[in-house]
């Protein structure tokens, strides 16, 4: 038992962080979704989507948790959620791809040479994959997805959608007939989100993940999603707090720098708390769903809502800190609080998630039948 | 204790309501809305003030002689309730103008200030913006450093000004200035009145995180101001500037931002009740319904918070620290309301413009929201004042 | 339009908050249920249950408003609930008893001769008036009450229940036969809470409330119980605010008065803006219930959702700032806290009130045909 | 990062849960509980440590040598674990004697000392208390006033404490007492451990707000204490409070906690599945459901915090301002959740002792809980270490 990090994932987490910060567009201030364009390529060529990818297939055979701290570097450094995504489809095809899908695609995700985007979201739907319209039937899928990340570059498309009343997940050729992809715009433009449309795409069996259960395969791809969520949120929150406290070690008011007034210092310290909380919740779904532990849905829940809640309250207090500065464009928190904004709403927000966690709480708590108890 | 209104007052709403429902565009706030564009809209507003003025509503509690109605705080407060019920358009020249320059002058102008003026605030032929404000003095305002030195008859001023809102569009400004270096910071300071055409000020937007560019940075460089534009005494401006944010952070000011947010929660209310997830209303999710109850409340506290300070001064008290009170209470309560807008928008909040639930105007206010607690004076400060002047704890 | 008191209802609050002063007993830190047993006696001898009684019935003939500082001194005093029990029945009678009633009860009421206690709660119950399981059916009433404040002291019971599956309100005599009263623990005891058992008593037509619409006597029962707890949590949370910054003002640490400190002086501030906040909304539900302004069952809903919340606050914030001494027995904060947690379950908590204010603003908005809008 | 356990620990952790199953009575925490009276408690939780030792399960990580088993910090998370699960009694002696005294006198003490005071601490023939507080050294701990003298081979001691938790209970205090009032206050300061029995000593219990009397006021009288009882350096006691209190706030003291606050919460859980309201039942009210998932996070939390902290110091790591963090947020966690539950028991929270739902242990819980943001050093004082130690923040 170790809930600490070794050298190997420090030093990747600190190589992403070092590499994101080499490029000085990526944290800008103006919202321009293409200032990253080459920062999918830098991160492929220091080998981050490799990490995933099993030694028999070309790459470095590590797991989820090896990558907690880069994807928080991920986050800190506001790379494009395009890269999580690639991240979150690579672990979705060696776990629950075929041998087909695990030989032909992951030594060019390894090589950063297949970028894939997840679609999930749906008109007039919640987070639910059981409850999307989207639907194959006959070897067709018709459907509309929104807010996807990284569509328009992508090479694959990862589509949460149904078949036969349920959820399945479909991995298809971005440039298939029947599919259209449309740049939408967003609080986060950066974010670089997408509407999908597909029309009668056609999908063959061998296209699909998860063989006999592919509702299995969504679960884990919700999952690890949300884990990789929470931890880019935990960067955001961790950047974020580093950057009020340098600030209010140097912003003199009063004769003497803000950092010493206790309605500032106090305010860091809490900070500071929720900081260390979040990244208890991320650091522990990272190890639980590298390990498919039993909790890991929980777990996994409970990183995605309480994270989403302390990158809120960080970046609301950073701004807060930072006075009138705080607000001003150029200083750029708002790329800060942007990201933070729709990453929280990606793949279930605390509502959401608060509700699985009472869910799976009470099922390994109480016995079904004990549930039906009744006070005199 | 009496929400009923007078004959009088009934009457004035009457007038006010009826006037309204002539002088807005057929389908105001429903199909016809404020232009887009930053510039557009400035002109569009300042055109709205015209017609109020024209119209005999443009600051109607000042005195006659300086072309108000002499309203009573009454008729103020109902003039707020009926401009939320039209959901007219903000003004241009209302917080600084009138509220700031306006009640300023009324309280510590000369004669020859108040009339050459004051109608023209009222009229808004000429708008103005406020230059208190440093980088160096924000929540320590006393700290400002921008100079004024008298020669002859007239203050050369130099130094620069921030967060100074909507100076782009303004013909004057009202600037604290250092005019004693020397002495205990508080007592070295003045209160000028500054042509915005005067040569030596240079402007520069300030982009906000919204993207919206409400406030700039103004530069003064030999900029000569004639000596009679100074309010109050040489020396004696920190008293007046303190005057200046007292009606800043007041009730008229309060019940403003209480009518647009009032206006935003109903349209919040109305876009959730129409809008469908996952087979049922947002609008009947409990979770969301909670969020919503609480932010119901806080509006409609605001409101009656501004009333009970009007009501305070009605009867004879001083306006006080009750006004940071209010303006601690509905800028946090503000922030609360749209982060609960967000929330209840749920999985497609990240979507902006047309695209966006409502066409993104909660996205747009969550953002605007971030500053209220930050700008005329920041939290800190109004705790700070509370604290110290209201509840009489040690400094 | 003043949203002031005048002189004499800033007086009648001043004479009670006096006049419990006067009874160190009330505010002594022993859970001593008899401590109080003269205060009811005093309050009658100052007029206070004459005040809402009609000048025609032999008393005062004020309106619920004028009573709104004078309640908030009895929260404030801790003085019983049963005191405001009295006070929401005689509304009651007033304005939904029959000429018997006015006529042979108010004068009593006026005068201290009749005490009133109201009985709501039941096991397996909520607030709602709706769903109680006590009835009364052919002229016999049935159920158990919980949590009464003051049933043992009273000569009479006002009872919500339910009659013909319509909630109504039966006004007996407290010692008619098959009443039995026993007294129940709480977590303040000074509230003085009894579980009154009614087995077949027997209930006359004469003996209802509200004539041919005795839904709406509940209705107003609830809505004026509602804001007089308000008002009570009001005054617990000045007196709470006033006691904190006194204690802020002397209680020296590190050489100088702990109120110096920005950790304490904010917080004192918020507190401070959480009362005005607070009041703002049970003063106006004062008048609203007093005029039977349309929005008043809004009005009160938001005073009692609102106040519970202020008065949570700060009492919590209270015993912080107090430190160490703030949670000794003897220092008596915890009176204030406990009172103040039984007043907030009282007649409806924060989440009970928050639907129906809710609902009512909807109804009030949108006319229901709209509600039925999809959008695409 | 590995949260998966060796041969060995879960070795330990097997040998500790069959342990745990023979030497608790049938039946509990189902059907059998601890005294309600106070001074039976504290028997009950004395004998059930004597039990412990006895079993060889009493301060399992401490050195052998001074009669514990070296167990790893892990085999020490693992027994918190393990004495959740079986929801063990908590001990009387843990917090000062073992965690407070224990480690201060291993890190701090003479081998006299440790020979003389740990075998008696771990077998819990000696009961532990601390004076460090005064009615005005609080927050303010280095303003302690009580006075030792040095006097030939003794210390004269005079003066208050207060706070002092199971004082009725101790046969041993550890005192923070000022031995040079001219010297600065931090250092004037020297470390004392005092016998109970010493004539002179006066206890008198202070009533909680839960109306328990776990805290005492302490009088010392000319008391007087062999000088062989200093711990370190005449005016250094200082420094060596300090290390007391780091550990008072550790991980160790986090991880008993939380093996409670769990207890608690499952024990809610169970009962809101059981509890009927309105036809339903309570668990299933969504809007309690999303409190109840915060507190269920914020527990989880609470067990994370401390095995990160604890895994620091396994890798190599000093104890330092996280365990200000650790105890910042299980307090007010821990407070969350009371409240959260007496909103879950809804109209009949206010019922008490035995006409309650669960007995009233939640109304009772959410009292106490009112004193974790204060005792062990206040939120404040917490807030003031992480801004300065950690985040290096200006005092």
């Amino acid at each position: 038992m170790n809930f600490g990090f070794d050298g190997t994932q420090r030093s990747l987490g600190d190589t992403v962080a070092r590499l994101l910060q080499s490029v000085p567009a990526l944290t800008a201030p103006d919202l321009d979704p293409r200032q990253s364009d080459r920062v999918y390529e830098m991160l492929a060529e220091c080998g981050l989507f490799a990490l995933l990818v099993p030694e028999s297939c070309g790459g470095t055979g590590l797991s989820l948790v090896d990558t907690a701290l880069a994807v928080e570097s991920l986050g800190g450094g506001l790379a494009p959620p395009a890269v999580i995504a690639t991240l979150a489809a690579t672990d979705a095809i060696v776990r629950h791809g075929h041998e087909g899908q695990r030989r032909e695609l992951l030594p060019k995700i390894a090589s950063g040479e297949l970028r894939v985007a997840i679609a999930l979201l749906e008109p007039g739907c919640g987070y639910d994959p059981h409850t999307m319209k989207s639907t194959i039937a006959n070897g067709r899928l018709t459907g509309r997805k929104l807010l996807v990340p990284g569509a328009a570059e992508a090479d694959l498309l990862l589509i949460v959608t149904g078949s036969g009343g349920k959820p399945t997940l479909a991995l298809l050729d971005a440039r298939s007939g029947g599919v259209a992809t449309q740049v939408q715009e967003s609080l986060d433009p950066t974010a670089d989100f997408h509407e999908v449309v597909l029309k009668n795409v056609a999908v063959r069996p061998e296209s699909l993940l998860g063989g006999a259960s592919p509702e299995r395969a969504v679960e884990r791809l919700m999952d690890v999603s949300a884990t990789l969520h929470a931890g880019m949120l935990m960067g955001i929150a961790a950047q974020m707090l580093h950057k009020t406290v340098e600030y209010a070690k140097i912003r003199v008011q009063f004769g003497q720098a803000i950092g010493a007034f206790q309605a500032i210092k106090h305010r860091c310290a809490d900070m500071a708390v929720a900081v260390e909380a979040g990244q208890s919740a991320a650091y522990y779904a990272f190890w639980a769903i590298a390990e498919d532990s039993s909790d890991s849905p929980r777990a996994a829940a409970m990183a995605k809502s309480y994270c989403g809640e302390v990158a809120r309250m960080v970046c609301n207090e950073a701004i807060q800190v930072h006075g009138g500065m705080g607000f001003t464009w150029e200083l750029g928190l708002h790329r800060y609080l942007r990201r933070a904004k729709v990453l929280e709403h990606a793949f279930g927000e605390g509502a959401w998630h608060n509700e699985r966690i009472v869910a799976a709480t009470l099922a390994a708590l109480i016995p079904e039948t004990n549930r039906q108890w009744e006070v005199a | 204790m009496d929400f009923s209104y007078s004959p009088a007052e009934t009457e004035f709403r009457t007038a006010l309501r009826s006037w309204l429902a002539d002088a807005l565009p057929t389908g105001w706030g429903e199909t016809v809305f404020e232009p887009k564009d930053e510039d557009e809209r400035a002109r569009f507003r300042l055109d709205w003030e015209r017609k109020l003025h024209a119209g005999g509503w443009s600051g109607i509690n000042w005195p006659r002689a300086y072309g108000g109605r002499g309203a009573t705080l009454v008729e103020r407060a109902i003039f707020a309730e009926e401009m939320a019920r039209a959901r007219a358009p903000e003004g241009l020249n209302i917080i600084v103008g009138h509220n700031l320059v306006g009640t300023t002058l009324l309280r510590h102008g000369t004669e020859a200030q108040k009339q050459r003026f004051l109608p023209k605030i009222i009229s808004s032929e000429e708008v103005w913006c406020q230059g208190f404000s440093e980088p160096n003095a924000g929540s320590d305002l006393a700290s400002v450093r921008t100079r004024a030195e008298r020669r002859g008859d007239k203050f050369i001023v130099n130094g620069q000004k921030i967060w100074t809102s909507f100076a782009q569009y303004a013909d004057w400004c009202i600037a604290l200035v250092r005019t004693d270096p020397e002495v205990r910071k508080h007592a070295g300071l003045s209160f000028l009145l500054i042509n915005m055409k005067t040569p030596g000020i240079t402007i520069r937007p300030l982009r906000q995180i919204s993207g919206e560019s409400e406030f700039n940075e103004m530069f003064f460089d030999d900029v000569q101001v004639p000596a009679e534009n100074i309010v109050g005494e040489v020396n004696g401006g920190w008293a007046i500037a303190m005057t200046t944010l007292a009606f800043e952070r007041g009730p008229e000011d309060a019940l403003g931002r209480q009518m647009r947010f009032k206006q935003e929660l109903d349209e919040l209310l109305t876009t959730l009740a129409s809008l469908k997830r996952d087979g049922g209303h947002v609008i009947d999710d409990p979770i969301i319904r909670q969020k919503l109850a609480k932010s119901i409340t806080e509006v409609e506290i605001m409101r009656l918070n501004a009333l009970r300070s009007i009501s305070r001064y009605l009867n004879g008290e001083d306006r006080g620290p009750d006004v940071s009170l209010m303006k601690l209470f509905w800028s946090h309560a503000a922030q609360r309301l749209y982060d609960t807008a967000l929330e209840a928008l749920g999985p497609l909040a990240p979507l902006w413009g047309s695209a966006a639930t409502a066409g993104g105007r909660f996205q747009l206010s969550w953002l605007q929201s971030k500053a209220f607690t930050i700008y005329s004076g920041s939290s800190e400060i109004q705790r700070n004042i509370i604290g110290e002047r209201m509840l009489g704890l040690p400094r």
